[in-house]
């Protein structure tokens, strides 16, 4: 498939699917392009992903390596699990671009240039001392060099538009000529154009312009022989949206609020990557939604535990930094067994680390990162519109258990987006609260009386009551209670009954019947491998196994959602399959605890690199574990 | 959406103290001043004709937070110094409620201090009770951010180093709308000024001064001892001339460079008295009086120091989402989920 | 013990601008207010004649707090927040050392409020240096504690309901010794500043009006546009009558409950005029002039607020160790470990 | 032996060890006549250990079960590695005293009780409807009923003291009949109590008054037949003091900055049972340490961090609640790099908790506590006087390998207390800091530059350079470094090999020859189980492996003293045994890392009531596991 789009003869004009990667600096507008470009597509029908990449923080100086800003997309008219191994197409609008980008890609690949950004000095800012248009570079790959920069000027120039100002619109000649090159009809970007600059029309104007001249220029210059056709993808039927995985998660934290009819609370500390959960949350107030941002993430879950008391779906979201500072405000909650969701999109650590970078290693953290026994269930997305499902699983579990939940989504799944098909809002599940509105207990002498620490037998889930209610008066406090009344008591059998019971409430969601499994399985009778797997390296690992199957390999998929409590299968699978690798994104936090469980040697992939698996990578390690 | 606050109950005919008082045992130390405030709130409290379920109190750790466990009223004894932050997810999620925040200089002023003070500049609708014994009571004695230089407690053994906060200069440095002083030997004034900061729309922050008799007994008799506090309490009273002493001898007046001094009437001149006013928009008077006393061995204020409006974030809160809901209608999950660019498969 | 310092240099002859440089490329936005901090900061340090090896800079996180990156010294750029306690371990490890504290008004007053008021509290000498844009800029815009009312911000798409705080007052509300303002458009007022900052023994605490233009751009606009400046910044100058205007025509006075208003000098008369003191042991008057201004859109004072004296942190916690060991002698193994109760068997 | 202070037969005049626990109303100064009797004890030869006990932090109303303090302390003329499973003689100046400890005691104990503070109000206050001393409740025993009180104030009535006043030496009456019985020389108690009390003479000579008269009433009453021996215990030659798990690490970190010539630099926030570490450094200014009390745990770890940047000994201490909010800054100081030593001084979790309790439940928090892949060594102390051991060895790994440690002990350690025999301090290991004073690098143009980042080969450690130094000037952060130059990189191959230094690194202590092996091990040939323990419970499982051999099974002890990285023999001893059970005070924490490790089935014994095992329940419970 790859090799369709490659060498100079002539290509096939149908595409199965095509990887585009555009590049350039932090200013140049690659993230919008990439954005348009993906809607247009998914408009028009593919299946996709996307990867956007962009620079550490703070803006580095134009034209640096460190500059550079990347957005990757992959469609097809079949089904798309990642956003693409390596691009079939590399847009560079300068050698910054180039250069950061060009180890990614396969001999025969299509890389775009524009030659307007390759002067001696743009040439130096990139760290080249030779120009690698000329030196041979490139000699592997099907080069089109292309004036974008000053054809851009020249389409602009009759508007008047300033020279600094027009060659703002050098991004959308980009994109005129991919869209030229992969048929995608321009109307809906057009609109698009018109409604984003109404106010500046000469913005507006030159936008157009540009976005004109990229697919005339294709159309009429001799260097492309013709254009590729990418057909839609057989998508059940359905009406879908582009999403992406905190936009998915805020939605379904909005969702799992209209479900339980509990008044939505987001408490939150901007970070990077989840500051865009509270943006999104932020808008929403015709959805009755009350965002806080707190003076810190200490603030944050305190906030929400304030909330989750009140009678909220309390949800705090931050990264790891933040959910270091979470911890003891968890521990109490864990304590006080009050429902709350904990979201947390990992990024790469220690410490800042690489905070625009993507990382699975928050994992044990999340288990065990609590002072004293303070087990809590923790859930992963598994694509970036799998965090709706996520939240309204995690929001189900809080409240049916009356525990804080941490719901693990990373860089990856944030910023990453994939297309969703829109259920129908009245056929979503219900979340029932169950709170308790009178007297639930009666005194040796006869008395009706509030215990808050009462228990559900099936779930083990302590009885909630609100304030506000008349005679349910209670206090609650981390230190340790009595079971029932909720007093304190330091009592040694007490806090044996007590510990044992927080730790077999979070069990008992193992086997509810309300809960989900927590795992994805795509097995296969006499599989010589299983692999496993946990959260956003779902789409990887998938396409890994196809690949390695259409090599003909027997290999088995086990993807877990749900990593405390452990899904109920999961020992028996990790028994029964002679191999099992475990693949993730970290020195194997995942691994440790599966050959706890399953005493079988399960080995470990692991790659911490702040980039997501490649399913071409992956499948490679996974072949070479399945000859070993 | 259902309503989840549960049934709004009628106010009882009448409230007395004991609605207030749970079941639970007190178990502060024999003589700590603890139980005279505890006192003087559940004596108040009837006053307001508030339910006791319509009420919750916060708390952090230490033996004031001890507090609501002895209140019949809802209650969370969360973690140290995390008490205001946990009280302001309260009110922004329940607005109806009455939300009283309790805690020790240490959990407030220490660990807490930047959720104190975020709380107040935020003006979130919480009563805030510090009760400030300069000592951490119940880590057993280790000195506190309002101990006095060369206190020598557990952890200073040759004596404090540490300048201390006066906390009602840090309430007003921090946007504060009503802040007051108060103290554990006049139950009186502890429940005139408990209701007036409850009054207050808004963040409101009371320092109490509080007798630790275990481990800093005494730290404020030279202002509380009764021959003393004739001399050594001046009262604030708005719109009144600040002045105290036995028989009002004494004053306070401005000086040229905005400072308050403290001096003899008749020295200063009655009609140079200071007229104090509660509610001046700037915080400079309120401050001005902070000043007066570094520690509590020189005449100090006790009463109210500001009371002004400003308006209560949780309102302001509701108010962006009905002015929203009102303007383009209740939104729906169909709604939402087409909120961004669709397409459609058939 | 051995000396673990290292060899102190010998201050060069003659320090430069670049002995402040080091290699890094500056990463901060095009255009970008920190440029002009950084390079204030770098021009002024030569002339206090220590060189760079004796100085350590330490920030949290955000795009202030990458300026120790660009410093030829030592630094410490550490976690959010959390600078002004890294510094205070600085400072008492190390008193020989030029300890300066970088960052922005998120860092020091939002997640890092509690640090920096003890900080300035205890008087560790530090020099504190608090680049305020209003706004979250590392983060990519979302409204700070300093923002104002109504801001719209990506995490305030309808404003901001947050009463914000003036650092100032804060600063004072927290016992500061030293506090100044100064801004980004002014280098030789800048500079001035930060040499008074530095020259300071104690917590020096300096707001600098910084722009980011990318996400909050021209939020100082209403007192820093040049033809804005004579009418909107009100300079202070140590025993000097506090006036302003391209003629010197606006003026400060005193009103009698202590707060401060500002004039036309003729209407006011010169001889009201308040004379500014920087040395007052009260804060009162610094704390008046903080709250001149609500906001940078009102005349708003610049310089020093406040300089006065008071005992050190580190020489304190100094002096106790020097006066035991000079007392008791210095101890040693032999000794701590026979310092309970013995027996011996044999 | 221990039936031999039972019964009312003629028992023998020479015991091997005793039990007893005084116990009495929190106000009653049960731990001051504890502490007195021990070190008593101490100066007169025996081995021993102690066991404090109060109630929560408030003193709770007097009379009341939840009010009731205790001291139990074991003296033995042989080897003692526990404070005794149930006490030989349990004295009880209240009911309350009498009902809250009278569970732990075994038929056929001694029990004194002071039968003036058993009248009807005292009953009721205790809980009691009928009257213990009538009721039959104390027929199991022998019970010496002792109007301690009225026999204070006969014996000080001579004084004039007031009666209140007078009450307040109770406890040295009963701790002079506790001196006759056990043949306790009373002169050092009496020279205690003169220099103790010479500023209030009153308070002096009631207590001396009340001492003699308990000494008295032993020899004259006709309640006792004869005073016991035990013997001085054999212990090794050399000079002893009495110590508890504070003050002994208190002063190993002492002995680590003497021994490294680093100035010790301590922060620290009050917590219990945590304080008193603040408290013994904060006396010690002649030793040149700094200490200071932070404005929380986060601001201690912080002031920590920035004192190990400039040199110092940087150490900050804490309990669970405080390592949870250290989590972040531990991050950072993993990614700096940094020496540094953390002590968690672990209590009864989760969250408030039962402070004064003890629990081995931070394990999985010290191992996994923090954002990203951030790995750091743990250690733990196993007995009071081992703290100062494992203080010494925490600063030389940290120092060594340019790192922050995480040193835990517990509630029972820290309080807990056992003589300790004197090192002599000039035959001490010295701690080699290694510092870097020149620029240690070559630029390709011939410049001598300073990178921070260069590693020993060896340990892997990178070079430090303290401020100060000129020409040394560096800038080091939390964002990820490029290896050698310390510059930030946001490189994913950079990355990659810079998360698996940092684990290599702690990795490669585990060969280092100048660390501890980590391991104490107490082999058997051919034993048929091996017991695995960490930290604090060395004692207790010691205990229990004697008695099971003393039964005649061959059972093997390995217990850990570091538990990342885990000592190197380990596995090959899991693996090598038939059987191998790790006991611990928490769900199972060590116990899943060793199953992970060796994918054997290692089985847990775990405990979690907030109180030490005892050998005798743990012998029983390993009984059960030889069995199956
Ligand atoms: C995170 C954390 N750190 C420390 C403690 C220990 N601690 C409990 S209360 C307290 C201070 C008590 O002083 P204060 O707040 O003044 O209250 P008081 O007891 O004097 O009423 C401390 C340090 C804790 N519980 N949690
Ligand atoms: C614990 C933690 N929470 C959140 C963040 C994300 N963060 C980094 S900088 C910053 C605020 C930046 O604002 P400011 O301090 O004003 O500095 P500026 O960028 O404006 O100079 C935030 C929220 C973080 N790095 N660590
Ligand atoms: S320690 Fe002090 S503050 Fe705490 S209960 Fe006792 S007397 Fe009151
Ligand atoms: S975001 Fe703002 S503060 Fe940050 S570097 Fe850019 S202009 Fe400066
Ligand atoms: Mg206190
Ligand atoms: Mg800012």
């Amino acid at each position: 498939m790859t090799t369709t789009t490659s060498g100079t003869e002539i290509a096939q004009h149908l595409l199965d699917r095509v990887v585009i990667r555009f590049a350039g600096d932090s200013g140049d507008g690659m993230q919008l392009v990439g954005d348009r470009f993906t809607e247009l597509s998914a408009l028009f029908g593919n299946d996709l992903a996307t990867l956007p990449d962009y620079p550490a923080e703070i803006r580095a100086p134009a034209g640096t390596v460190a500059g550079v800003s990347s957005f990757q997309v992959h469609i097809s008219s079949s089904d798309v699990v990642t956003p693409g191994d390596a691009p079939n197409v590399l847009v560079a609008m300068n050698p910054a671009a180039l250069r950061a980008n060009l180890h990614d890609l396969t001999p025969g690949a299509t890389v775009i240039v524009n030659v307007d950004g390759f002067d001696a000095r743009d040439l130096t800012k990139a760290g080249y001392t030779t120009d690698p248009l000329e030196d041979g570079t490139l000699d592997a790959f099907t080069v089109y060099e292309v004036p974008v920069t000053s054809l851009t000027l020249q389409a602009t120039e009759p508007l008047g538009v300033k020279r600094r100002d027009a060659e703002r619109s050098k991004n959308f000649f980009a994109l005129g000529l991919i869209c030229w090159m992969y048929t995608r009809p321009t109307r809906p970007l057009v609109e698009w154009i018109e409604g984003r600059f109404a106010s500046r029309p000469t913005v507006r104007d030159a936008n157009l312009a540009a976005l004109r001249a990229g697919r005339n220029f294709g159309e009429t210059a001799e260097l492309f022989d013709h254009p590729f056709r990418i057909e839609p993808a057989s998508l059940p039927p359905g009406t879908y949206t582009n999403i992406n995985g905190n936009t998915a998660l805020a939605w379904g934290l909005i969702a799992a609020a209209e479900l339980s009819g509990l008044p939505l609370v987001y408490a939150s500390y901007p970070i990077t990557p989840a500051s865009d959960i509270l943006h999104e949350l932020s808008r929403r107030k015709r959805f009755g939604v009350r965002t806080i941002q707190a003076e810190d993430e200490i603030a944050a879950a305190s906030i929400a535990l304030g909330a989750a008391f009140s009678g909220a779906l309390a949800v705090t979201g931050t990264s790891g930094p933040g959910l270091d500072l979470k911890a003891e405000m968890l521990g109490l909650a864990v304590s006080l067994e009050l429902p709350m969701v904990v979201v947390d999109v990992q990024r790469a650590g220690p410490s800042t680390g690489m905070p625009t970078k993507t990382e699975q290693t928050d994992l044990l953290l999340a288990l065990h990162g609590r002072h004293g026994e303070a087990p809590l269930p923790v859930v992963a997305a598994r694509s970036p519109s799998h965090c709706i499902d996520t939240a309204l699983e995690a929001a189900r579990i809080a409240v049916r258990s009356r525990t804080p939940v941490i719901l693990l989504t990373d860089g990856y799944l944030a910023n990453g987006t994939e297309p969703w098909r829109l259920p129908d809002p009245s056929a979503l599940t219900p979340i029932d609260v169950d709170l308790t509105t009178e007297e639930n207990h009666t005194d040796p002498d006869g008395r009706r009386v509030y215990w808050p620490y009462l228990r559900d037998p099936a779930t083990l889930a302590r009885s909630w009551a609100l304030p506000g209610v008349p005679g349910l008066q209670h206090r609650i406090g981390g230190i340790e209670k009595q079971d029932g009344t909720g007093n304190i008591s330091y009592q040694p059998e007490n806090h044996e009954r007590m510990v044992r019971l927080r730790r077999a409430k979070i069990d008992a969601l193992g086997t509810d019947p309300v809960v989900a499994s927590g795992l994805e399985l795509d097995l296969q009778d006499g599989a010589d491998l299983l692999v496993v797997g946990w959260g956003s390296t779902w789409g990887a690992i998938t396409g890994a196994v196809r690949r390695l199957r259409d090599d003909g390999h027997r290999v088995a998929q086990a993807h877990l959602t749900r990593l405390d409590p452990l899904p109920l299968q999961l020992v028996d699978l990790l028994v029964t399959h002679p191999k099992v690798v475990c693949a993730e994104l970290n020195l194997g936090q995942l691994t440790g605890v599966l050959r706890d469980r399953s005493l079988r040697d399960v080995r470990g992939i692991h790659q911490v690199s702040g980039l997501p698996f490649t399913a071409r990578e992956l499948a490679r390690r996974l072949a070479e574990e399945l000859d070993q | 959406m259902t309503d989840v606050r549960g049934v709004r109950g009628v106010t009882p005919v009448e409230l007395t103290r004991k609605d207030f008082m749970s079941d639970q045992e007190l178990r502060w130390c024999p003589g700590c001043g603890d139980y005279g405030i505890l006192a003087a709130l559940q004596l108040m409290l009837p006053e307001l004709d508030i339910p006791p379920h319509e009420m919750v109190f916060v708390s952090g750790i230490g033996c004031a937070a001890r507090l609501p466990y002895y209140m019949n009223t809802y209650g969370v004894h969360s973690i140290h110094g995390r008490a205001p932050a946990v009280a302001t997810g309260v009110a922004l999620t329940r607005p109806d409620l009455s939300v009283w925040v309790i805690g020790g200089d240490g959990d407030m002023l220490s660990i807490g201090g930047n959720h104190l003070l975020h709380a107040l500049r935020r003006n979130v609708d919480l009563t805030i009770l510090m009760l400030n014994n300069q000592i951490y009571g119940l880590t057993k004695g280790q000195y506190s951010p309002t101990s006095g230089v060369g206190k020598v407690t557990k952890s200073t053994p040759f004596g404090s180093v540490d300048h201390p906060f006066n906390p009602v200069s840090v309430a007003l440095g921090a946007e504060a709308t009503f802040v007051a002083r108060t103290h554990d030997t006049d139950r009186n004034h502890m429940q005139e000024i408990f209701r007036r900061a409850h009054d207050h729309h808004g963040a409101a922050f009371v320092e109490v001064y509080q007798n630790c008799n275990v481990f800093n007994d005494g730290a404020f008799d030279d202002l509380l001892r009764r021959d003393a506090r004739p001399d050594m309490l001046i009262p604030l009273r708005h719109g009144e001339p600040v002045r105290f002493g036995a028989e009002g001898q004494r004053g306070v007046a401005l000086n040229e460079f905005a400072e308050l001094v403290v001096g003899d009437v008749d020295d200063l001149g009655e009609d140079r008295l200071l007229i104090h006013d509660e509610h001046r928009p700037d915080a400079t008077l309120a401050f001005a009086l902070s000043r007066l006393a570094a520690d509590p061995h020189t005449p100090t204020p006790i009463g109210v120091f500001r009371d002004v409006r400003r308006p209560v974030y949780e309102d302001e809160v509701s108010t962006q989402i009905e002015a929203e809901v009102e303007r383009r209608g209740r939104g729906t999950l169909e709604e939402l989920f087409r909120s961004g660019a669709t397409w459609t498969v058939d």
